[in-house]
C-alpha cells in the first residue's frame, strides 16, 4: 500500500503546533514510517499537487487566506485543523472583540459577507473541515491518535467531555477548592487535564463541549469570585469565535 | 482459564454472590466466510466460530463485534438459529466500528462475544399468527425470526411481514423478498416513504400498510423492530387496530459498551437493554418514560 | 496608545532602495554593468509569504527588500483589561518558538508593575528553564535548518536516511531540552507553571535528578558530537563581516540570560527601564512593523551580541568549544550567530547542571506563587530569549488588569541589522552566480535564526530577470 | 467485643507491622486542602483525621483506566491482562465508603459476576474509622451511622487519647495477632455524631417518593445550574459505569483494550452511532443520575445507592447538592399531593353545599 501524502500548512498562528510536532521527537522517526511528507513549510522546500491528509495550522484572518484554505481543500482528500487557531479560532480570536465593522468592510469589500465575526475564524468556517484536533498548543497524544486512526482508515475518537472528567480520573484537587477558577467544566477534554494537573487553571483552550451552557459556567465563575466582566472575559480567552454569528 | 476457586473463596465472604466470577471481555476469534455487499450503507456478513462452533443463539439476540484497534459494537444476528455452524450479520455503516468493518472480506477474522440479551420469546409466538413490523434496518434482527419461523412453518400461523424503508435503493435482502413475496404462506407487504418513479408499489410510511391488514386479534403476536421514531407511530396504529399491548414484542436500541450489565450506558429506567433487552414484551416498557 | 509590534516575532517587512552613487571601490567597479533582479517568494509560511527582492540595474542596487506580510495580530488590545493572571498565559501566544521566553518576560514586567517578590528558588527554576529552551531553540536551529544549508540539502528529511546519527543526536538533544520544560514548566511549548510571583507547581526531587542525569549523560556527550560536526562543515559559513553595535543583557556574575542590564558595546549598560531608549522604534514608511537603532543606523540582539558583550563569563568547555569552531571574541560576521548559538547550548547544558546542584543542594520548597500587589503602575520586564533581548512593558490599574502594554521582540529590533547586512553584502558577492547570491541571502536572514517560520527551507526561489 | 487501645504515636507502629502482612493503603494529604487513598510508604503521612478522599477506594477495584487486554492486530491474537489478588489492607475507611464497596459488590458480583472487580476484591481486609461529619456529609440519612462496622474487618474509633481499635471480624483479630494483646470492651456507642446535612425523608420512604416524583418541575429547577461536567458521577463511590476504547501503538501492528470511568451526565453517554442521544438534557440526566441512587437498584436491593458521603455536593462547582434536590422533590411532591387533595375536599365541599 503505498503511504499516504500528507501535508502541513500554517495560517495565522504562533507556529507552536508545528513546533510541537517536532517535539515529537521519540515518536518522529515511527510517524515518517507511515507517510510521505510533502508539503511541510517549516522544514523543506517540496511541494505537492494533492495530498492525502492535509494538516492545517492557524486561524483564517484574510481574503488570501480563504483563497488559500479553498485551494488547499480542493487538493486534500482528508483536511485536518489542527490545534486551537484552525480548530476554534483561538487566541486570535480575541481581536474580534474589538469593533472592528469598519476595519472589515475595507479589508474585504463586498465580500465581507466572507468574515461576519472578523479576520480570526477557524478553519471549519470557510471549508469542510474533517476532523479537528484541538489544544494551543495541540497535544502531542492526541495528534498520535488521530494520526494513527487516520493511517488505519478509521474515524477518530472525538472527544465531547469535559476536562473535569480527566481531573477526576487522575484525582486532581479541584482548583475551585485552591481558590481559582477554572474552566474544565465545560471544556473540552483530551489533553488529559494537563494545566490543573500542574496546579494551573483551564483557559478554555481546547474549545468548549457541544451543548456547553455558557451562562451557567459564567454562574459559576461569578460565584468563585470573578466580576461579569471577568467572567466573561475569561471564558472569551480561546473562544471569542462565535459559531451561530457564522450562520447569517 | 483462570484458577476461580481463590475468587470463589473470596466470593464467600462477600455481601452478594450468585455464581461464579466470569472474564466477560474476552472474544472468542471467528472468521468471516461470506461477505455480499447489499447497498452503499449496508453490508452482510457470514461469521464461521472456531470449528464451525453453533453460535446457540434466539431471533432477536445481539454479539458484540470486536476489531482489534477500533474497538467493539452491539450487532444484531440476522441468521435463523435453524442455521447451523455460522451465523449471518448484516451491518449499516454509521460508526468507527462499522466504517472498519466494511473495508474486511472473506477469509478476515474479527471477535465475537455473545449471544446477549432476549431475543423474541418464541414461545408466545407459537401457534399464533405472526405480524412483522420492520422499519429500515430493523429487518435485520427479524429476518431472523421470519426464517425461524419458515423453516418452522406448521408451528405458527399466519406469517404477516409488513417492511418499510425510505428508499427501494435500501430494501434489504432483495433475493429474500422476492421469496417471502412470491411464498403462498406469507402475506408481505413493503412500502417506501419517498416516491420514487420506477417504483410501482405502496408509498409511505410504514403504517400506511396497516389498513389492508385483517388482524386475528387475539390470536396475533406482533414483533416491532425500527427506528426510535418509527415505535411510537406503529404502536398507536397497532392501538388503533385494538392489538392488545400483551401481543407485542419491540427491540430497542441503545448504546452498549459491555453487554453484560456492567457498564450502564444501555439502561432504559431500571432495565439494562443488553440483559432484559432488546427485545421487550410491551407490557413490560411502556410505562418506562425513557423506553420509547 | 503605541502599536505593539508583536507580529514582528512572525512577520518581518523592510524594503530598501538607495542608489549606489559611486563605482570606486572593488565591487562597484564589477557592478556597474550588472544587471540583476532577484525573487525570493514565500518566505513566510502563510499567504503573506516574505519575499526578498534585489534589483540591480546596471550596476545600481535599486531594491533590496524583504516583505513578510501578515496581519497584525493585535495582541496589545486583546491584554487591555485582562487581569495579571492572564498576561503571561496569552503573551506567550505570540510565538510557539519563544513561548518560554515571551511567558518569562511578561512575568518579570507584571512583578514589577505589581511589586512582586519572587523567590531564589523560583528565580533559580526559570534560569533552568531559559537554558532548556535556549538549548532546545538553539539545537532546532542548527540542526533542522541551517544545517541542511550546510550539508547541501534542501530539509532535514533527506538527511534521515544519511546522517541518521547526527538525526537522531538532534533529536535526542531536542528531547532532553524539551524534557526540562515539560517537567520544571509542565509543557515546553506555553508553559503551564510559572505564573507572577512563582510557580503553580514544582518538580519533584527525583525528576530534577532525572533532568540532571540526561545533562550529563545524553547532553555533555553529544555535544562534543556536536562540536565535531559543526567543525567539520564550519567551512561552508559565508565568510562576511560589518562593523555592527551589539545589544544585549549584562550581569555582573553570569552570562546573562534571565537578568542583567541592557548593554550596548557600542555606549555600554543601562537600566532596562531605559529599554525605549535603547530601541528607538521608528516606523519605515514601507513597513507595517517598526524598525529599531541605537547609536548607529542598526544593532544586532541574539546569540552572536551576548556572545561579543558577555564571552568572558561562558563556561570554559563553551569558550573550547568557541574556539574550535572559529568563533573570536568582537565577530562582525553574523552568519556566526549559528557558532554562537552552539557555544550558547554548551553553557546552558553545563550550567543547567550546576543550577539543578544548587536547587537540590538548597532543599526544594513548596512555595505558594507570590501574588499578593504591593503597588499598582507600570513595570518592564527583559530577558534574552534564543533570538536576542526582549523586552514587556505593562501598566495596571488598581483591580490588576492591564490598561497598556508594549512589546519589542528581537527579530524586529534585528530588521535594520539584517537590512545594512544586505546592503552590503549584495555588492560583495554580486558576481556569483544568481543561486549562489540567493543562496547566500537567504543564509543571511537563517541566521538570525528569526523564528522557524521565517528562517527555514521553504524559500521559493524566482527569478524575475 | 475485643479490642486495643492505641495512642496516637503508636499508630505508625500499628501501620509498619500490618506491612508486614500486606500491602498497605491509607488516606494521605493532597494538594492544599485535599486528601487522596494512597500506598503507604511513610507510615507517618498517614492521615487518619481526614473530611473524605477525593476519589473512594473504589478505585482500587474499579481502576479509573484499566487494561483489559493487549492485542496483535496482525495475528488477531490476544493476551489476558493479569490481575493481581496480592494482600491488601485498606486503612482509615469510612464507614460510607465501606458501604460503597459492598455495594459494588453486588453491582459486580450478581448477574454476570466479573472476575476482574472481584479478583481485586480478593485478600482485602479493611480497617475503618471514625470521622467528624462536615457540611456534606449526610451518610446518617441513607443509614450508615459514622460508626457501621458492616464490612470492616477492625475499627478505630477515635477519642481524645487516641484510637480504641475494635475485632470486628476473625480477620481482624488475626491482623493484630502479633501486634498487641486484645481486651474485652464493650462497643456502646456513647459518642453521638451531628450531621448537619440531612434528608428530611426517611430513606427507606425514597423508592416511594421516587414513583411520584418522574414529572417533577424540580428536574429543570435543579439543572438550570448544571454545566454536565459529570464531575458528580467521577468522584461518586457507588458509580460504576464505564466505557471501553481500543488504544493501537504507532506501529499500527499491536493495541490495547482499556476501559475507563465514565458518567451519565456526560454528552455521549446515551448517544447511539446513528446520532440519538435518549437522554439529551441536563435535567434528564440530572434525573437519571438520582433516580440510579434512589429508586432503580434501591427497588432489587431495598437500599439506597447512594452512601451519603457529599462528594458530589463538595465537589461541583455549581453548588448542586444531591440533598437539596431530594429534599426539593419530597416538599415539592407533598404541596402538589397537598393541593390536589384540597381541591377534591374543596370540590367535594362545593358539591355537598349544592
Amino acid at each position: 500500500m503505498a503511504k499516504p501524502k500528507v501535508a502541513f500548512f500554517d495560517f495565522t498562528s504562533c507556529e507552536g503546533c508545528q513546533l510541537n510536532k517536532l517535539n515529537l521527537e521519540n515518536h518522529l522517526l515511527d510517524v515518517l514510517e507511515h507517510i510521505d511528507i510533502v508539503e511541510f513549510r517549516e522544514a523543506m522546500d517540496d511541494k505537492a499537487d494533492e495530498y492525502d491528509i492535509a494538516f492545517i495550522e492557524g486561524s483564517i484572518s484574510t481574503p488570501q487566506c480563504v483563497e488559500r484554505i479553498h485551494d488547499i481543500r480542493r487538493r486534500a482528500k482528508t483536511l485536518i485543523a489542527l490545534g486551537s487557531c484552525a480548530s476554534i479560532g483561538g487566541i486570535n480570536s480575541m481581536k474580534n472583540l474589538q469593533p472592528i465593522e469598519s476595519v472589515r468592510e475595507a479589508v474585504y469589500g463586498k465580500d465581507k459577507y466572507l468574515f461576519p465575526t472578523l479576520p480570526a475564524i477557524p478553519v471549519s468556517a470557510i471549508v469542510k473541515v474533517d476532523y479537528e484536533i484541538y489544544g494551543c498548543p495541540m497535544s502531542i497524544p492526541e495528534f498520535l491518535q488521530v494520526f494513527k486512526s487516520l493511517i488505519m482508515g478509521k474515524a477518530p475518537i472525538k472527544s465531547d467531555s469535559p476536562v473535569c472528567v480527566e481531573c477526576k480520573l487522575k484525582e486532581n484537587e479541584c482548583l475551585f477548592e485552591r481558590g481559582m477558577v477554572c474552566l474544565g467544566p465545560i471544556t473540552r477534554s483530551g489533553c488529559d487535564a494537563i494545566c490543573p494537573s500542574f496546579g494551573q487553571f483551564c483557559t478554555g483552550c481546547r474549545g468548549l463541549v457541544p451543548n456547553a451552557d455558557k451562562n451557567a459556567m459564567t454562574d459559576i465563575l461569578m460565584k468563585h469570585g470573578l466580576s461579569t466582566d471577568e467572567a466573561s472575559k475569561r471564558l472569551l480567552m480561546f473562544n471569542s469565535y462565535v459559531s451561530d454569528e457564522m450562520v447569517n | 482459564m483462570v484458577d476461580t476457586t481463590l475468587v470463589r473463596k473470596a466470593m464467600s465472604e462477600l455481601a452478594y454472590q450468585d455464581q461464579n466470577p466470569m472474564e466477560l471481555y474476552y472474544p472468542e476469534i471467528a472468521e468471516i466466510t461470506k461477505v455480499n455487499q447489499f447497498t452503499e450503507l449496508e453490508k452482510w456478513y457470514e461469521i464461521t466460530l472456531p470449528n464451525g462452533r453453533d453460535l446457540g443463539h434466539q431471533p432477536g439476540q445481539f454479539v458484540q463485534v470486536s476489531l482489534f484497534g477500533v474497538g467493539e459494537a452491539p450487532i444484531s444476528i440476522t441468521s435463523s438459529p435453524t442455521k447451523k455452524s455460522a451465523f449471518e450479520l448484516c451491518v449499516r455503516n454509521v460508526g468507527m466500528l462499522t466504517d472498519k468493518l466494511h473495508l474486511l472480506d472473506v477469509g478476515s477474522n474479527l471477535g465475537i462475544r455473545g449471544p446477549f440479551g432476549k431475543g423474541f420469546n418464541i414461545d408466545a409466538f407459537r401457534g399464533k399468527d405472526v405480524l412483522i413490523v420492520g422499519g429500515g434496518i430493523g429487518i435485520v434482527p427479524l429476518r431472523s425470526l421470519i426464517n425461524y419461523i419458515i423453516d418452522n412453518r406448521q408451528e405458527f400461523g399466519r406469517l404477516i411481514i409488513c417492511y418499510g424503508a425510505k428508499s427501494p435503493k435500501e430494501l434489504l435482502f432483495a433475493d429474500e423478498l422476492k421469496l417471502w413475496e412470491s411464498d403462498p404462506e406469507i402475506e408481505y407487504h413493503v412500502t417506501v416513504d419517498n416516491i420514487i418513479p420506477e417504483w410501482k408499489g405502496h408509498v409511505g410510511v410504514i403504517t400506511t400498510l396497516f389498513p389492508n391488514i385483517e388482524l386475528d386479534l387475539e390470536n396475533t403476536i406482533a414483533a416491532v423492530v425500527g427506528p426510535p421514531i418509527m415505535y411510537k407511530f406503529v404502536l398507536m396504529a397497532l392501538k388503533t387496530k385494538q392489538l392488545p399491548d400483551e401481543n407485542i414484542y419491540l427491540s430497542l436500541e441503545r448504546r452498549m459498551k459491555c453487554g453484560v450489565g456492567k457498564c450502564g450506558h444501555c439502561q432504559i429506567n431500571q432495565s439494562y437493554v443488553c440483559q432484559e433487552g432488546p427485545v421487550y414484551h410491551y407490557p413490560d416498557i411502556k410505562n418506562l418514560p425513557e423506553a420509547i | 496608545m503605541k502599536q505593539v509590534n508583536v507580529f514582528l516575532c512572525l512577520t518581518v517587512t523592510f524594503q530598501m532602495k538607495w542608489l549606489i552613487n559611486h563605482g570606486k571601490n572593488s565591487w562597484g567597479i564589477h557592478s556597474m554593468s550588472k544587471n540583476l533582479d532577484i525573487m525570493v517568494k514565500h518566505l513566510t509560511r502563510v499567504e503573506g509569504h516574505g519575499n526578498i527582492v534585489v534589483n540591480m540595474k546596471d550596476g545600481v542596487l535599486e531594491k533590496a527588500q524583504l516583505d513578510i506580510v501578515e496581519a497584525p495580530r493585535y495582541f496589545e488590545a486583546m491584554l487591555k483589561g485582562r487581569s495579571f493572571h492572564e498576561a503571561a498565559i496569552i503573551t506567550s501566544r505570540i510565538c510557539g518558538i519563544c513561548s518560554l521566553g515571551h511567558q518569562m518576560t511578561s512575568l518579570k514586567a507584571t512583578e514589577d508593575a505589581l511589586g512582586l517578590e519572587i523567590s531564589t528558588q523560583t528565580e533559580l527554576l526559570r534560569k533552568l528553564l531559559i537554558h532548556g529552551a535556549t538549548i532546545q531553540s538553539n539545537i532546532l536551529h542548527i540542526y533542522f535548518l541551517v544545517a541542511p544549508d550546510l550539508l547541501g540539502a534542501p530539509s532535514v528529511f533527506p538527511l534521515i536516511p544519511t546522517h541518521k546519527d547526527v538525526i537522531l543526536r538532534a533529536l535526542r538533544m531536542k528531547r532532553m531540552a524539551n524534557d526540562i520544560g515539560d517537567i520544571v514548566s509542565g509543557r515546553a511549548v506555553h508553559p503551564i507553571t510559572p505564573v507572577p510571583g512563582g510557580f503553580t507547581q514544582i518538580p519533584s526531587v527525583g525528576e530534577l535528578k532525572e533532568i540532571r542525569r540526561q545533562l550529563v549523560e545524553d547532553g555533555i556527550p553529544d555535544m562534543m558530537e556536536t562540536v565535531k560536526t559543526l567543525a567539520s562543515v564550519a567551512h561552508m559559513i559565508p565568510n562576511f563581516t560589518r562593523e555592527t553595535e551589539y545589544i544585549s543583557l549584562k550581569h555582573p556574575d553570569e552570562y546573562a540570560l534571565y537578568d542583567g542590564d541592557i548593554f550596548s558595546s557600542d555606549t555600554g549598560p543601562a537600566p532596562d527601564s531605559d529599554y525605549l531608549k535603547m530601541t528607538n522604534e521608528f516606523v519605515v514608511t514601507h513597513s507595517t512593523s517598526k524598525h529599531c537603532k541605537h547609536s548607529r543606523s542598526s544593532y544586532m540582539v541574539g546569540a552572536l551580541a551576548r556572545w561579543n558583550n558577555n564571552y568572558k563569563q561562558l563556561c570554559e568547555n563553551a569558550l573550547k568549544a568557541a574556539d574550535s569552531l572559529g568563533l573570536k571574541p568582537n565577530c562582525n560576521n553574523p552568519y556566526m550567530n549559528t557558532i554562537a548559538q552552539a557555544v550558547e547550548v554548551q553553557h546552558c547544558i553545563e550550567n543547567a547542571i550546576s543550577i539543578i546542584d544548587t536547587l537540590l543542594d538548597r532543599g526544594l520548597k513548596d512555595e505558594k506563587p507570590n501574588q499578593e500587589p504591593t503597588r499598582y503602575g507600570k513595570g518592564v520586564g527583559s530577558n534574552e530569549v534564543p533570538r536576542g533581548i526582549l523586552y514587556h512593558e505593562y501598566e495596571y490599574d488598581r483591580k490588576g488588569n492591564i490598561i497598556a502594554a508594549n512589546c519589542i521582540i528581537p527579530t524586529g529590533q534585528n530588521l535594520g541589522n539584517i537590512d545594512d547586512d544586505m546592503k552590503k553584502l549584495v555588492p560583495e558577492i554580486v558576481d556569483r552566480p544568481k543561486e549562489e547570491i540567493t543562496l547566500h541571502l537567504e543564509m543571511l536572514v537563517r541566521a538570525y535564526d528569526p523564528c522557524i517560520s521565517c528562517s527555514v527551507h521553504f524559500l521559493d526561489v524566482t527569478f524575475v530577470e | 467485643m475485643k479490642s486495643i487501645h492505641l495512642a496516637p504515636e503508636n499508630v505508625s507502629d500499628l501501620i509498619r507491622h500490618l506491612q508486614t502482612l500486606g500491602k498497605v493503603f491509607a488516606p494521605h494529604p493532597k494538594g492544599d486542602t485535599s486528601f487522596s487513598f494512597e500506598t503507604v510508604s511513610d507510615p507517618d503521612s498517614v492521615v487518619l483525621d481526614y473530611n473524605r478522599t477525593l476519589q473512594s477506594i473504589k478505585k482500587y477495584f474499579l481502576p479509573p483506566r484499566e487494561r483489559l487486554m493487549s492485542y496483535s492486530m496482525e495475528t488477531n491474537q490476544y493476551e489476558k491482562e493479569e490481575i493481581s489478588a496480592e494482600p491488601r489492607i485498606f486503612l482509615g475507611v469510612h464507614s460510607y465508603d465501606m458501604q460503597a464497596v459492598l455495594k459494588l459488590d453486588f453491582n459486580f458480583g450478581q448477574g454476570n459476576p466479573e472476575l476482574n472487580y472481584l479478583k481485586r476484591r480478593e485478600n482485602c481486609s479493611f480497617i475503618g474509622v471514625s470521622f467528624t461529619p462536615d457540611d456534606y456529609h449526610f451518610s446518617q440519612s441513607v443509614g450508615i451511622p459514622v460508626e457501621d462496622l458492616k464490612g470492616f474487618d477492625l475499627f478505630f474509633r477515635k477519642h481524645e487519647s487516641g484510637y480504641t481499635v475494635f475485632v470486628v471480624t476473625k480477620k481482624g483479630e488475626e491482623l493484630l495477632q502479633d501486634f498487641s494483646s486484645l481486651s474485652d470492651t464493650g462497643f456502646e456507642s456513647d459518642i453521638s455524631y451531628e450531621f448537619s446535612t440531612q434528608l428530611s425523608i426517611n430513606y427507606n420512604r425514597l423508592p416511594e417518593l421516587f414513583n411520584h416524583v418522574w414529572d417533577s418541575p424540580v428536574w429543570e429547577e435543579v439543572s438550570r445550574n448544571c454545566v454536565g461536567c459529570g464531575t458528580c458521577n467521577l468522584v461518586c463511590p457507588t458509580c460504576y459505569c464505564f466505557n471501553v476504547e481500543d488504544n493501537v501503538e504507532l506501529s499500527l501492528k499491536t493495541g490495547t483494550r482499556d476501559r475507563h470511568w465514565d458518567g451519565c451526565m456526560l454528552n455521549s453517554f446515551a448517544a447511539v452511532a446513528g446520532g440519538e442521544n435518549f437522554r439529551e438534557s441536563y435535567a434528564e440526566r440530572q434525573r437519571h443520575r438520582i433516580y440510579r441512587k434512589f429508586k432503580y437498584i434501591s427497588d432489587v436491593t431495598g437500599e439506597p445507592w447512594c452512601v451519603g458521603c457529599g462528594r458530589c455536593i463538595a465537589s461541583c462547582t455549581a453548588g448542586i447538592s444531591i440533598v437539596e434536590i431530594v429534599n426539593k422533590l419530597k416538599d415539592e411532591y407533598e404541596q402538589t399531593r397537598l393541593i390536589k387533595s384540597t381541591n377534591k375536599q374543596e370540590r367535594a365541599s362545593v358539591e355537598s353545599s349544592m
